[in-house]
């Protein structure tokens, strides 16, 4: 098997506050036999703050990072870039296309990258992890590699707002279904629910109820994806945006406290997910950094594996970090 | 049974669809103050009639707004509406009829989630998450934007420390948060700050990149 | 505007069916589509009707581009004179290529009757692309009046024997080797 | 030799051309950018040009009258108008010319509105483009020869596609006039939509008292031969000749013989429907010997093959044959042919509703209490699958009912146009329900929109009857609670624009106003007819003030939604339009056929037969003996096609000649 090598751009949170997603990222995708390569001095893509105060120069931020994706990969047509927070994704993705665009502002950017003596080729192409894990490994591979089939596990999936909008690259804008297929070729049972693209409040404020912007709208936001996804009976809730996942996470005392319902949802990434799934070493995945993770009973027995005796492993090593009741006491 | 008849002969109670509250008697307990009255008309020489080809020549597909037929997806659609002063479709509204004034001062622009909800849906293909965003850059350019709200102070942090250092760190940029809007904040966050220090998700080194000058060298080259 | 102020203004011949390009065209107008007046449209039946001929005769009557419009494949109105003005077309950019003509000079587009919009942007980036090619050179070769303007009518040139008297002439780049005057 | 087909005649008979040019202003339609004195200076510069004017309006009586006065003076011999399309008003200046004494192919226009004053920025550039289209026009009508119009006789029958309420109406008004119709249906009875309704707007009368008495007169009447479960498959022939080929799909039930009497589908071994009712909208069950309602027309019963069990297995008792006392059923009957020849073609075929699934967001198909309007009809006709009862499908009645509008229309997403009837059927519908079980209803609209006679009033009607009305585009539907109130509801997500916020309504029942598309194979339908359509699919009209319900082939005419979105009223009213189009065209007896044919110029015809298989239309032959081609000029259609390919020239295009079209080029090139 040929070993595909992506460029990474990981993006400043998913080395932060989500840093487990890059982790777990980098796990699965070495299972998979795929190869992920991170773009040498990234810089960070504006988030929706920089469109905010000049739209020319966020365009730019991001056009730095994939002028150096072209360079680091000479001759590849498409030049893939793989984005992982969805925020960063959307800016990478949004600067691709006002690039390509026949526009004076293409030109403009064109310009101003040659004047730091880089080049836009047009060669870049922006994926999103997901997009790669359906479309280029594929589900067969992905079934392949797992071990433990998380049978009976039910998965909220949460895609968050920008992996399908603006841009519905490999999905549906509307109702996506790209994480629950691969929630279901690692064997756990997808939860369909209404709001599953709905925003959850944390991405424009990275981090929502900390920095204190509008706290109330934001744990409400979130709150209502929470009820929703345990109200359909999701054992856990997956993400693939660092900002949302620290977002559902972090604040479900505070939640339960300001909305008097009791909360205590397991959220983490995608990835993770599947990681356990293909039997990979928890702290590669970065279990250890979750608050609140635990999969059901059900779970934790497996179907036996080699030798025919029974895995009986702990599926979560949060488990232990929960009884804290989440890290907003 | 004829229309009317069927008209006369509800009784409020019984034919109260389920789920719906009876209404509420004429009893309450809060009085309403009585505010002075000023003349809400807006004069034509108060409005300004090129604020919506400015805002329009902003945004790629702005000039859009100009077919707006006032239908209100973008605010049912939006998480956040019900949190603005303006609801999207009337900030809308009012840049097309040019209260200039009222637009750069609402609130409604620095609510945005920017979750492209309202942009995907319209049915007339208006970019309203980039309309949202070009009137962040007159508020900001104008010192318009809601003082000491958090999303504004924030915007021009992370952009700040992006431009000196080409990433950012959630830990200082939370922290001049504090410091710029509500102090408070420090101590009600620090246990969850002191958790998320702890398993390795904030950390105290702020990071940066090689290329600052580069990067700099690029933003000034696009901005000329 | 002035006339200093245009150096150069393309001129472009159109040959437009009539069912529905030249519709189409209708519709544009009926629509107030403003667009380069630089096009000039002819009406034909059918794009089968083009002739390689008419576009050479267009650029050696001072022609800067040639665009040709004809019904969508399959929506000829005549079965599949479209496809005839395409494998027509195809020849004719090879003529066009030897006589060291751009291919950006001639353009086949499809519109139907409901495409006025096309319409528009097809002339304007026609016309733009002209003028960046800039005015077409030719090596100067004699006009040959076919109609009644400079030869009166039906004589002379039919009278001529226009064969023999050709050869003699100098022959320019584009002359449509003298089948207008059998 | 004559130079490229020119008529050497029309030259030398009276003296060479004397060119008169008319410039119209056409109010300031095209005076408002173009300089018109200038363009008619320019044009009296022009060679042969012996007269040139400008007046208001060309194409009025006394500009027509300009034309005809000149010509008969003698000043003139030729005309030039430049004013509109010639698509608009060549026919006009024609009639004009001919009634001057000249020969009506004597004439050429510029088109100086719509490919110059229209669409020109600049006054200047309009002007000189004016002056060159002029050029062009002067050089060419020079050459231009003279042709005698030809005609052709018309046959009096009439074939009307489509038997929805348009081709219905359209067929009786022909037939009462005595002319036979053709009415050929794709379904197995004729009726189209309005049979599917229970009231019409705003009238409220019922849909089966208006429609069914038409249906059986269609049925009985002596000049209409009813073919359904038949469609088109071609088309040959042009205006006053059609050739039409009919193909009757097998019902495996005698048409003939069939009574309706509907014995065999009691006996059917099928106890129970098995399979989805298109005609409920899959809201009931049928088996697999049906007839779509009782006023079915014809009342004669088909076999649907996929679902019969003699045809899946060849293993059924056929209890249906049994029960059959007229011997109708016939297992082998297979597709056959009619082919028909008939003066005028009538396209009523109708449209097909927005397919709500197309917008996940309203969740349709997701949630069982989500319905189109098409289906809530059903329940509403007392002949539909509930018997008129509005139940929701656990049986139980809606307390509250939300109509959402604009489904699927007035949407770049989906389709940009009003679809014009579904503001008047949502008010028609939300009396209903109230009328029926008293619901709370909730329209939600963008805008409403009640022109027509009556039409207000009946919205009056319906906000009397206290009907809640929303203004505001429903973002989505959905079952999620956020109160106690929605649970176990559907919930309506929209801004209610007037009070300037957003509202979540729960209701029991929502209805989705499905707006109107052109039927799914209009694109084929209109290359079978050879007329045209717009990008979305409706056909397009001739003009739409001038020629409503013409089409740009001769002899074939719209009626109904297949043109654009239309109630029930005014497809009627079109449908007449349609019917005394082509009465108009059968009495009068003769068409004038297009005079722009091909011919071969037998001395430069060279007998390289490349022409013969180009013409789409086997209009050319080829004479053996004399070694030389030879154009039929009935059979043929004017392209040119033959002649572009000609390479020894020989063949030639009346009023489109080599000579013609090359003096065109360097007119328009010459004075720029």
């Amino acid at each position: 098997m040929t070993t595909i090598t992506y460029t990474y751009y990981p993006g400043c949170s998913a080395e932060g506050v989500g840093r487990a997603f890059t982790e777990s990222l980098y796990a699965v995708f070495e299972h998979l036999g795929t190869g992920l390569r991170e773009l040498e001095d990234w810089n960070c893509c504006g988030a929706t703050a920089w469109p905010s105060v000049d739209q020319s120069q966020a365009y730019a931020l991001s056009a730095r990072n994939l002028a150096l994706a072209e360079e680091r990969a000479p001759g590849a047509d498409p030049a893939d870039v793989v984005a992982s927070c969805t925020g960063c994704y959307r800016a990478l993705l949004k600067a691709q296309e006002a690039l390509g665009a026949s526009t004076p502002t293409s030109d403009r950017l064109r310009n101003a990258l040659a004047a730091i003596g880089l080049d836009f080729q047009g060669r870049a192409r922006v994926r999103h992890p997901v997009d790669i894990l359906l479309n280029e490994i594929g589900l067969d591979r992905i079934r392949e590699a797992v071990v433990r089939p998380l049978q009976g596990v039910r998965v909220a999936s949460y895609y968050g707002c920008q992996l399908v909008r603006p841009f519905a690259t490999f999905d549906d804008p509307r109702n996506p279904t790209s994480m629950d297929r691969l929630v279901a070729a690692v064997g756990a049972e997808p939860v369909d629910w209404p709001l599953k693209a709905r925003c959850c409040g944390g991405s424009c404020y990275c981090g929502g109820p900390v920095i204190g912007a509008m706290p109330e709208a934001t744990m409400q936001l979130s709150y209502a994806l929470l009820r929703e996804a345990s109200k359909r009976g999701a054992d856990v809730v997956v993400t693939i945006c660092p900002l949302c996942e620290f977002n559902l996470e972090g604040f479900q005392g505070r939640m339960a406290r300001r909305f008097g319902h009791p909360l205590d949802m397991p959220t983490g990434f995608l990835t993770q997910l599947m990681g356990i799934a293909m039997g990979i070493d928890e702290t590669r995945l970065g279990l250890h950094r979750l608050l609140r993770w635990r999969l059901p009973e059900a779970a934790e027995s497996g179907p036996a594996t080699a030798g025919g005796r029974p895995r009986r492993e702990p599926a979560a090593v949060g488990a232990s970090t929960h009884p804290e009741g989440g890290g907003d006491a | 049974m004829p229309v009317d008849a069927v008209l006369t002969t509800r009784d409020p109670e019984v034919d109260r669809p389920p789920g719906r509250p009876a209404p509420r008697s004429g009893n309450r307990t809060k009085r309403t103050k009585w505010r002075p009255v000023k003349d809400q008309s807006k004069f034509e020489a108060q409005l300004d009639p090129g604020f919506a080809a400015e805002i329009a020549a902003e945004v790629e597909g702005g000039e859009r707004l100009h077919q707006c037929i006032q239908c209100g997806t973008c605010s049912s659609v939006c998480p956040l509406s019900a949190y603005m002063d303006l609801t999207p479709r009337r900030l809308i509204a009012m840049t097309r009829a040019g209260a200039r004034d009222d637009v750069v001062h609402s609130m409604t622009p620095w609510v945005c989630a920017s979750c492209y909800a309202c942009t995907v849906e319209c049915p007339k293909q208006i970019p309203i998450t980039e309309i949202m965003h070009a009137l962040r850059r007159i508020s900001l350019r104008e010192i318009t934007y809601p003082k000491r709200f958090t999303t504004p102070v924030m915007t021009k942090a992370f952009v700040d420390m992006i431009q000196d250092r080409g990433r950012s760190t959630e830990s200082w940029i939370s922290m001049k948060l504090y410091l710029r809007t509500n102090p408070a904040l420090l101590v009600k966050n620090a246990a969850i700050a002191g958790r998320l220090f702890r398993q390795g998700r904030l950390g105290v080194r702020r990071a940066r990149i090689n290329g600052r000058d580069e990067l700099r060298a690029l933003l000034k080259a696009v901005s000329a | 505007m002035s006339e200093t102020d245009r150096p150069f203004e393309p001129r472009i011949v159109a040959f437009f069916c009539t069912w529905c390009t030249y519709t189409a065209a209708d519709l544009a107008g009926i629509s107030r589509m403003q667009y380069a007046p630089n096009v000039r449209a002819i009406r034909l039946m059918c794009s089968g009707r083009v002739d390689p001929q008419f576009v050479l005769a267009a650029f050696r009557d001072g022609a800067d581009g040639v665009l040709i419009g004809g019904c969508h494949p399959g929506d000829c109105h005549y079965q599949e004179g479209n496809v005839n003005a395409l494998r027509r077309f195809e020849l004719l950019r090879r003529m066009l290529r030897d006589f060291g003509i751009e291919e950006g000079r001639v353009r086949l587009e499809w519109i139907s009757a409901a495409e006025g919009d096309k319409v528009q942007r097809v002339c304007n980036e026609m016309t733009e692309r002209v003028r960046a090619l800039g005015p077409l050179r030719l090596e100067p070769g004699p006009r040959r009046r076919v109609g009644v303007g400079v030869v009166p009518v039906g004589a002379a040139e039919a009278a001529a024997g226009p064969a023999a008297g050709e050869a003699s002439e100098p022959v320019g780049v584009l002359e449509t080797e003298g089948r207008e005057a059998r | 030799m004559p130079e490229g087909g020119l008529n050497p005649k029309a030259v030398s008979t009276d003296g060479g051309p004397r060119i008169g040019v008319y410039v119209c202003h056409c109010g300031l339609n095209i005076a408002g950018k173009v300089d018109v004195k200038a363009v008619v200076e320019f044009a009296a510069s022009l060679p042969h040009v012996t007269v040139a004017r400008d007046y208001k309006f060309m194409c009025s009586d006394p500009g027509q009258e300009l034309i005809q006065q000149d010509l008969r003076d003698g000043l003139v011999n030729r005309v030039v108008v430049a004013s509109c399309s010639p698509l608009m008003h060549e026919a006009t200046f024609r009639r004009a010319t001919a009634a001057g004494g000249e020969s009506p192919s004597h004439v050429q226009m510029a088109s100086i509105r719509e490919h110059v004053s229209w669409v020109t920025a600049d006054g200047d550039d309009a002007t000189e483009k004016a002056k060159a289209l002029v050029a062009g026009a002067v050089r060419r009508v020079a050459l231009h020869e003279v042709l005698e119009p030809r005609q052709s006789p018309v046959r009096p029958d009439v074939m009307v596609v489509g038997g929805g309420i348009a081709g219905i109406h359209a067929a009786l008004t022909l037939a009462d006039a005595g002319k036979h119709v053709y009415l050929v249906e794709r379904e197995t009875t004729i009726g189209g939509h309005m049979a599917k309704f229970d009231k019409t707007f705003p009238t409220l009368d019922c849909a089966a008292c208006i429609l069914t008495p038409k249906m059986s007169a269609v049925r009985t009447h002596p000049n209409i031969t009813l073919w359904t479960y038949s469609d088109v498959v071609s088309v040959e022939g042009y205006a006053g000749d059609f050739r039409v080929r009919v193909r009757h799909r097998p019902r495996y039930v005698r048409e003939d013989l069939c009574t309706g009497c509907l014995a065999c589908i009691d006996a059917c071994v099928h106890k129970q429907g098995k399979f989805e009712d298109e005609w409920n909208e899959g809201l009931s069950k049928r088996k697999p010997i049906y007839i779509p309602f009782p006023q079915a027309t014809p009342p004669v019963v088909v076999v649907d093959r996929e679902a019969c069990i003699w045809f899946k297995t060849g293993k059924c008792p056929r209890t249906c044959v049994d029960a059959c006392e007229r011997d109708a059923f016939d297992f082998e009957q297979t597709e056959t042919f009619d082919e028909v020849e008939v003066g005028a073609i009538i396209l009523a075929t109708g449209y097909r509703t927005f397919d709500a699934s197309r917008m996940p967001e309203y969740g349709y198909g997701l949630y069982p209490n989500v319905y189109t309007s098409l289906e809530v009809e059903r329940l509403l006709n007392a002949a539909g699958p509930t018997n008129g009862e509005i139940v929701l499908r656990d049986g139980s009645r809606p307390r509250t009912v939300g109509i959402i509008h604009c489904v699927g229309s007035r949407d770049a997403k989906h389709n940009l146009w009003c679809s014009k009837v579904c503001c008047m059927y949502s008010l028609k519908l939300a009396h209903m329900v109230k009328e029926r079980i008293g619901a709370e209803v909730y329209n939600f609209y963008i805008d409403m929109r009640t022109p027509g006679k009556g039409y207000e009033e009946f919205y009056d009607k319906v906000l009397r009857e206290g009907v809640h009305m929303v203004r505001g585009r429903v973002a989505g539907v959905t079952d999620e609670a956020a109160s106690p109130e929605e649970e176990g509801h559907l919930v309506i997500r929209a801004e209610d624009t007037l009070i300037g916020s957003v509202r979540r309504i729960p209701v029991d029942m929502v209805i989705l106003a499905v707006g109107i598309e052109p039927q799914p194979d209009a694109q084929e339908v209109r290359r079978l007819f050879n007329v045209s359509c717009g990008s979305e699919g409706f056909f397009t009209e001739r003009h739409p003030k001038l020629a409503p319900v013409s089409t740009f082939t001769d002899g074939i005419f719209l009626a109904g939604a297949c043109q654009g979105p239309k109630d029930i009223p005014d497809s009627v009213a079109q449908a007449g339009a349609a019917a005394a189009e082509a009465l108009a065209m059968i009495d009068r007896g003769h068409v004038t056929l297009e005079s722009s044919t091909a011919f071969i110029d037998d001395a430069a015809c060279s007998g390289c037969k490349t022409c013969v298989g180009l013409c789409p239309f086997g209009a050319i032959a080829f004479d053996e003996d004399r070694k030389k081609a030879a154009v039929n000029e009935v059979v043929c259609k004017g392209c040119g096609i033959c002649v572009g390919a000609c390479p020894s020239g020989a063949a030639q295009q009346h009023l489109f000649t080599d000579a013609q079209i090359l003096s065109e080029i360097e007119g328009v090139l010459e004075y720029v």
